[in-house]
């Protein structure tokens, strides 16, 4: 794929040729391949897919936290604000963790330590990176409640994480994000344990604060229709590849990939699971199965020649429109 | 067949635990075997050789009745077998029983617990002390006096596990479908525990044969005449410079054993349903 | 502040003790123990381990010299009157209890009465005796109601013996022990403290009244030296050994026979034998079950017992043992070998046949021992295998000393027991001269030959009559004597004026550090 | 939390009584008889059921145990029938010795326990790891009087560095040297329970290493030793916390054995001693002691993990 933004000056993020590896007693899996991605200033990045495309390791890799995770880097490069984060070294790396950059998890209920204060946690976040006194830090962290949306954050700051609800806390794990005023903010599934009236409040908070920080967001979801809501570009992943990426409006109108389209069509009712997804037969290949050709082609209705056996190449549509398809789809009449 | 693939499965790449496990089938063929391997009778005493070093005829040498500490040890490794197998089929049996049925009816629970609680409260030795007084020393008594011990311990965990299925879908779905309780206990909830029981009682069985050795130790466990590894220690602690043998070789057949065991435990405690995992203490 | 000075003292004290740690021990005596004693009023304890304390604390009218003969201790003098039936015994003067008072002729009819009617061992005496009193501050007088022989045997041995104390403490005093805070006698040491489980500790009594002359076995002059005597229950045998190696201890007791080579041999350990030994007793029950009165039984059980390997296997060493069937040693004076030739025939035919003749049928013999002694436990080992070799059905029963000495007093629940028996210088204080000790030996016979050898006064017809009752024994079977057994403690080679060795107990008088 | 612990406390007594009533059935129904044990061998049957009278030992089992339970209740444990001194004085010197031997036990099972399973935490799958883990079971598998014979037999005998047994009050030396006589006495004691600690803080620290909120520790850009100490120990601590309550009837258990070996004046010895002489007061007392105390470190060790794991709440 050729990077089709060069401006490298709002450009915040760029993954070129990212593989990650997992180290199995079989030898090392491929879980991510080759994955090329980029993100500006102010830009909201969906990227979808099912448990178990990657999405979640690729956070994690450009985060830092893939130590202690059977899962490496095994080539590629990610820039952040142009250095090459893969080449720093871990107090570099640390120093931009929080700081500038930073993430906010799946689960609200067990990503916060339970035997601390949510004050106290969202103090450390800020002084680990802003020296300065408990109290101005206490301020700031009320200050950040306050962001949140946090109701009484004077009475809730001294709460311990359980006597909270999923949403509160969520919403404290956005603030502790924000403690380092980032300009990348990861957010991995941030919704997917909540209720349904919680996740439509959390999403508009996360856009709203985009709006008022102007940071870049990279959403990671398996539900389309939260992506579609909020993103204003997305990347669709499949077993450890980028297989289609576009403009947030580009994609809905004129989606290439049968994949994608499947993903659509089985847009679930709020409360259903990933795996229940009724519209792509089949399941998605556990890592150890070797398949050649394109991955999706055992669950694609529109497999032909070809599809079992050649890799399919990264194919323009637009100029912000990329898919991975041997028989892409047609356009909508 | 598929018991042989799951411990294949279990002992996979634990070489520790592996060396742990066939150490104790040499036991358990020691045991069975005894009579046939042993060198000599290891009751029979003869003044002459008493006290001699280890040498071909005595390969642990003689302890001071001039018996051949080998032939005991074999012997000894019957003891160890007996005890450990004893101790846990009393604990598991009384305190499985009392475990299940106090989660199961919480009423009839509640007053079972608060017995289990009165007996914990006991230290474990003085308890097996003061009952072994009470008693007298016997095989028999030995086994039932660590069972009850380790049955307090077992009640405990056997309540909580059966707590936590007793709240599955299957469970309902049983008692929903008129199962009576002795078989929603028996036929639903015990199969789901197996498993965390085998665990518990691989460490129950090593650390009866700790249990047994203090006791025989302090003079209240198993009848002085019966050859077993505790009894060989505690008859010869005086010989500790003066004949090592019979401290060295005894002592180093019950911490090979009870480290096997709990070697043991610990792999097939990784192997459990994960839930279960942190109710069993173990080493 | 208070505070802060408190602790710096506790400090400097902790580094002024862990350096001055040997200077604090050396007018100490540490005496490693078999265990904690019982009571030590020797009255009615009869434990050794309670009298090698006592001892030091506790003084007798009369004691013994290194030939066991008695000699004056708190007496001065006696006479016999009335052919042998009145004793008047003139006491010491100047002798000061420990509580300061001075001892006079009406502390030792108090102690003796209650000796007499309380005492473990002052019912032989008492049985005998019609009146004590006073005759004067000094005197007392004993009136008996026949010549009795071993009075002043009797009056020497301390152990259940007739200590005497002052006459407030006999007050109201029964069967119970004494209380510590009346340990109060005459010795050259007196009762310092009692923490349980940790020391029993003597200190030096500064106004001792010492008799006169050559220190002679118990007899003679006695001089503490030590400023105090410190007695450490250390029951784990290993333990006394390896902590006297370490230096932790000056002395202990009961070291096990296999170990005597070696620390005999040892220049950092002195070993010291007891002169009389002990030896162990398998007693038979006369009162009830298959062996009453069936003396062909017994002398077929008696048959079958070959008491060498036992005492190879049960105490080790050839020195430390006699397989000697007189029960007083060789060299004492009452060492007679009538009736020994049945000691230890191990003889496994001949007992089956006497056993048939006897009309025994293989009815199980319930043969009770104690683990709590080694040394009861490998001999009930080889006893049990030897029997059933000849064909008897012994039923091994293994208990605790505690179990065991209550249930030997009940007649139906054994046939044999063990126990062991200490030296005793005089054949009347072997336990199974006395009729009601388990086991119960009244035969018409025994009863006749033992009164008269009570009465008599007479040291060789005494002496005879011994020679036909230990013949008795071995032809009645009342109890069977395994060996002799001399037991030997382990010293510090620093302790000066221990001896050769111990005469009963060890004793710390003119004995330093 | 005070109301709480005197809600405890109060639940405690119905249990108290029933072990109170257990100990002293337990306790009278040994065979044996301590008038037998304290005249000794030559003592006959007529002499000892005498002295038994003396004792009131004759008296039917119901009214001994409610005399004894009203003297319970007013503070007295009655007489100790060895000793003739009140049972609580019995008690209270052996206590010196016991607790001492415990706290000591205790710092060892700390200072051991807990860097080691850290350090196996940290490295683990090395041979770091295998090394301590290993040797920890290995150590957990050793019967306690072993190891104490062995230890005396090489620091006091051969080496002659350490006291080999016995403990002189500190009322006698006045100073701290006598812990001198408790470092190998501890060290027995410890070794197994610091093994069980040491596994037990491996295993913890990797199970809070797994947790959700651990990486979120690490997102905020926080130091790797401040993971570990801040956010990883510090929750693994609750599980440790909670195995400390099982390490004290453990140590409570072995100690009997440990003081054993060593000649230790302590309330472990004195209650097998007592338990081989009949002393029925002293038995029932230590007993009854030990399981208060087992009821209040219980409590003490709730409390605490109320303290650290603010998600338990003192109901």
């Amino acid at each position: 794929m050729t990077r089709p933004n060069t401006d490298a000056s709002d450009l915040l993020l760029d993954m070129r040729g990212l593989t990650l590896g997992v180290a199995t007693p079989d030898g090392i899996l491929p879980v991510v391949q080759d994955l090329s991605l980029s993100l500006s200033t102010g830009e909201t990045l969906g990227i979808v897919g099912e448990s178990g495309c990657g999405k979640s390791l690729t956070s994690l890799a450009i985060m830092g936290l893939l130590e202690g995770t059977p899962v490496r880097v095994l080539a590629g490069e990610i820039f952040f604000r142009g250095r090459d984060l893969l080449r720093l070294s871990p107090r570099e790396r640390r120093a931009i963790m929080g700081n500038e950059m930073s993430m906010i998890f799946q689960e609200p209920m067990t990503s916060l330590n339970p035997v601390y204060r949510i004050g106290d946690q969202i103090i450390e976040a800020i002084r680990e990176h802003r020296p300065m006194s408990r109290r101005a830090a206490r301020d700031r962290a009320l200050e950040l409640l306050t962001m949140v949306r946090i109701p009484d954050p004077a009475g809730r700051i001294d709460s311990f994480p359980h006597q909270l609800s999923g949403g509160q806390r969520q919403r404290v794990m956005i603030a502790m994000a924000l403690a380092g005023s980032p300009r990348l903010l990861i957010a991995d599934e941030p919704t997917t344990a909540l209720d349904v009236t919680v996740q439509a409040q959390i999403l508009k908070l996360i856009v709203e604060l985009q709006k008022d920080t102007g940071m870049g967001v990279m959403l990671i979801s398996h539900d389309l229709g939260v992506i579609a809501e909020t993103c204003d570009r997305i990347a669709v992943m499949y077993r450890g590849r980028v297989v289609e990426t576009a403009g947030a409006r580009e994609l809905f109108q004129d989606m290439r990939h049968p994949y994608t389209r499947g993903l659509l069509d089985s847009i679930p009712e709020a409360d259903e699971d990933v795996d229940r997804l009724s519209a792509i037969p089949g399941r998605v290949p556990t890592l150890d199965e070797t398949i050649t050709g394109c991955a999706f082609h055992p669950r694609c209705a529109r497999a032909g020649a070809g599809c079992d056996s050649d890799q399919p190449a990264l194919t323009a549509f637009a100029p912000t429109h990329f898919a991975r398809c041997h028989y892409p789809l047609e356009p909508d009449a | 067949m598929t018991a042989i693939l799951t411990m294949g499965r279990i002992f996979r790449g634990r070489w520790l635990a592996t060396a742990g496990l066939c150490w104790l089938i040499l036991v358990a063929l020691a045991a069975i075997f005894a009579p046939l391997v042993a060198p000599y009778d290891p009751l029979e005493f003869d003044p002459l050789v008493r006290l001699s070093p280890p040498s071909q005829e005595h390969l642990f040498g003689t302890d001071h009745f001039g018996r051949d500490s080998f032939s005991r040890s074999l012997y000894g490794a019957r003891m160890a077998i007996v005890i450990g197998f004893g101790s846990v089929v009393v604990a598991l049996v009384a305190g499985g029983l009392a475990g299940m049925i106090s989660a199961y009816f919480t009423r009839l629970g509640h007053v079972i617990m608060r017995i289990v609680d009165v007996l914990m409260a006991f230290p474990a030795l003085l308890l097996a002390l003061v009952l072994m007084t009470l008693l007298e020393r016997s095989v028999v008594n030995t086994v039932i006096v660590i069972g009850i011990v380790y049955a307090t311990t077992t009640a405990r965990i056997l309540f909580g596990m059966t707590l936590k299925l007793k709240g599955e879908v299957f469970v309902d779905a049983a008692t929903c479908s008129g199962a009576g309780h002795a078989s929603i206990l028996f036929r639903h909830i015990l199969p789901n525990l197996v498993s965390p029981l085998l665990v518990q009682a691989s460490f129950i069985f090593a650390f009866a044969q700790l249990q047994a050795a203090a006791l025989d130790f302090l003079g209240l466990g198993l009848p002085p005449e019966v050859p077993s590894w505790g009894n060989m220690l505690s008859e010869s602690r005086i010989y500790v410079t003066r004949a090592s043998w019979l401290l060295l070789f005894p002592g180093a057949l019950i911490i090979l054993s009870v480290f096997s065991m709990n070697l043991v435990g610990d792999a097939l405690r990784d192997s459990i349903d994960p839930r279960f995992r942190n109710d069993i203490k173990g080493v | 502040m208070f505070r802060r000075t408190h602790w710096k003292t506790v400090f400097a004290a902790a580094i002024a003790t862990s350096m001055a740690s040997t200077a604090f021990a050396a007018g100490t005596l540490r005496y490693a123990t078999v265990g904690e004693p019982p009571s030590l009023d020797q009255h009615v304890v009869t434990s050794d381990l309670s009298t090698t304390i006592a001892h030091h604390m506790f003084e007798g009218l009369y004691t013994f010299d290194a030939s066991n003969s008695p000699v004056p201790l708190l007496a001065e003098s006696d006479r016999l009157e009335d052919d042998g039936r009145t004793i008047v015994i003139t006491l010491r003067q100047g002798v000061t209890f420990h509580n300061g008072t001075d001892m006079t002729s009406a502390d030792v009819v108090a102690s003796l009465k209650r000796w007499g009617e309380f005492g473990s061992r002052g019912s032989l005496l008492f049985s005998n005796v019609d009146s004590i009193e006073a005759t004067g501050d000094h005197e007392v007088t004993l009136r008996l109601k026949q010549p009795f022989g071993p009075w002043k045997n009797l009056l020497a041995f301390i152990n259940g013996g007739p200590a005497i104390y002052p006459a407030s403490v006999m007050e109201g005093a029964g069967k119970e022990p004494i209380a510590p805070e009346n340990y109060i006698g005459t010795g050259p040491y007196r009762f310092g403290e009692w923490q349980p489980n940790r020391h029993v500790e003597l200190v030096r009594f500064d106004d001792y009244d010492s008799p006169e002359g050559e220190p002679n076995g118990y007899g003679g002059a006695r001089k503490a030296e030590f400023d105090a005597l410190r007695f450490i229950p250390v029951p784990d045998v290993g333990t006394r050994v390896s902590g006297l190696q370490a230096g932790d201890y000056d002395y202990a007791e009961t070291i096990p026979g296999d170990l005597f080579d070696a620390l005999d041999a040892s220049p950092d350990v002195t070993t010291i034998l007891n002169g009389g030994p002990i030896f162990g007793l398998v007693f038979l029950n006369s009162k009830e079950g298959p062996l009453k009165e069936n003396f062909a039984l017994r002398r077929a059980i008696q048959t079958a017992i070959n008491k060498t390997p036992a005492l190879q296997v049960a105490i080790g060493p050839e020195k430390l043992w006699r397989a000697n069937g007189s029960f007083m040693p060789q060299g004492n004076v009452w060492y007679t070998e009538s009736g020994a030739e049945n000691f230890s025939k191990g003889d496994a035919a001949a007992a089956r046949e006497l056993a048939k003749e006897a009309g025994y049928n293989g009815e199980p013999i319930k043969f009770m021992v104690s683990t709590n002694y080694p040394f009861h436990y490998d001999t009930a080992i080889v006893y049990t295998k030897q029997l059933a070799q000849a064909g008897f059905n012994i039923d091994l029963q293994v208990y605790d000393w505690a179990t065991l000495i209550k249930k030997r007093g009940e007649p139906d629940q054994w046939d044999l027991f063990f126990t062991h028996h200490g030296f005793v210088p005089d054949p009347i204080l072997i336990s199974v001269m006395n009729p009601t000790y388990p086991g119960w030996w009244t035969t018409p016979e025994k009863t006749e030959l033992a009164e008269k050898f009570t009465a008599s006064a007479d040291p060789a017809e005494r002496q005879k009559l011994w020679g036909e009752l230990q013949a008795l024994i071995y032809e009645q079977v009342p109890t069977m004597k395994t060996g002799d057994v001399y037991t030997y403690n382990i010293a510090s080679p620093e302790l000066k004026g221990l001896g050769e060795a111990t005469l009963i107990w060890p004793h710390f008088w003119n004995v330093s550090k | 939390m005070l109301g709480y612990a005197l809600r405890r406390l109060l639940t405690l007594v119905p249990t108290l009584l029933a072990a109170s009533l257990l100990v002293f059935l337990f306790v009278h129904l040994i065979p044996g008889d301590p008038a037998a044990v304290l005249l000794g061998d030559s003592a006959t049957p007529e002499e000892i059921a005498s002295l038994t009278r003396e004792l009131g030992l004759d008296q039917p089992l119901y009214t001994q145990y409610l005399l004894w339970l009203g003297n319970v209740l007013q503070g007295d444990l009655g007489t100790s029938i060895f000793f003739r001194i009140p049972v609580t004085a019995v008690i209270a010197d052996g206590a010196e010795t016991s607790i001492l031997l415990a706290l000591m036990t205790m710092v060892w099972i700390v200072i051991l326990g807990v860097p080691i399973g850290v350090v196996a935490a940290s490295y683990r799958g090395t041979w770091v790891d295998q090394v301590t883990s290993g040797g920890a079971m290995l150590f957990a598998s050793v019967p306690t009087f072993w190891l104490g014979l062995y230890l005396i037999l090489i620091f006091s005998v051969t080496l002659g560095w350490l006291p080999s047994s016995g403990y002189p009050s500190i009322r006698d030396t006045g100073g701290l040297a006598n812990l001198r006589y408790l470092l190998l006495p501890s060290f027995t004691l410890a070794a197994p329970n610091a093994a069980l600690i040491i596994r037990l803080v491996r295993a913890s620290m990797l199970d809070v290493q797994r947790e959700d909120h651990v990486r979120t520790a690490r997102a905020k850009g926080l130091a790797p030793w401040k993971v570990s100490v801040k956010h990883v120990f510090r929750n693994a601590l609750i599980a440790v916390a909670a195995a400390f309550g099982f390490t004290f009837a453990a140590l409570v258990s072995e100690a009997v054995v440990t003081e054993t070996v060593f000649s230790l004046p302590g309330i472990g010895r004195l209650v097998v001693q007592s338990i081989l002489r009949r002393d029925y007061p002293v038995i029932q007392g230590v007993i009854l002691v030990i399981v208060v105390l087992y009821m209040v470190i219980n409590l003490l060790v709730d409390l605490a993990y109320a303290r650290l794991d603010p998600r338990v709440s003192l109901k």
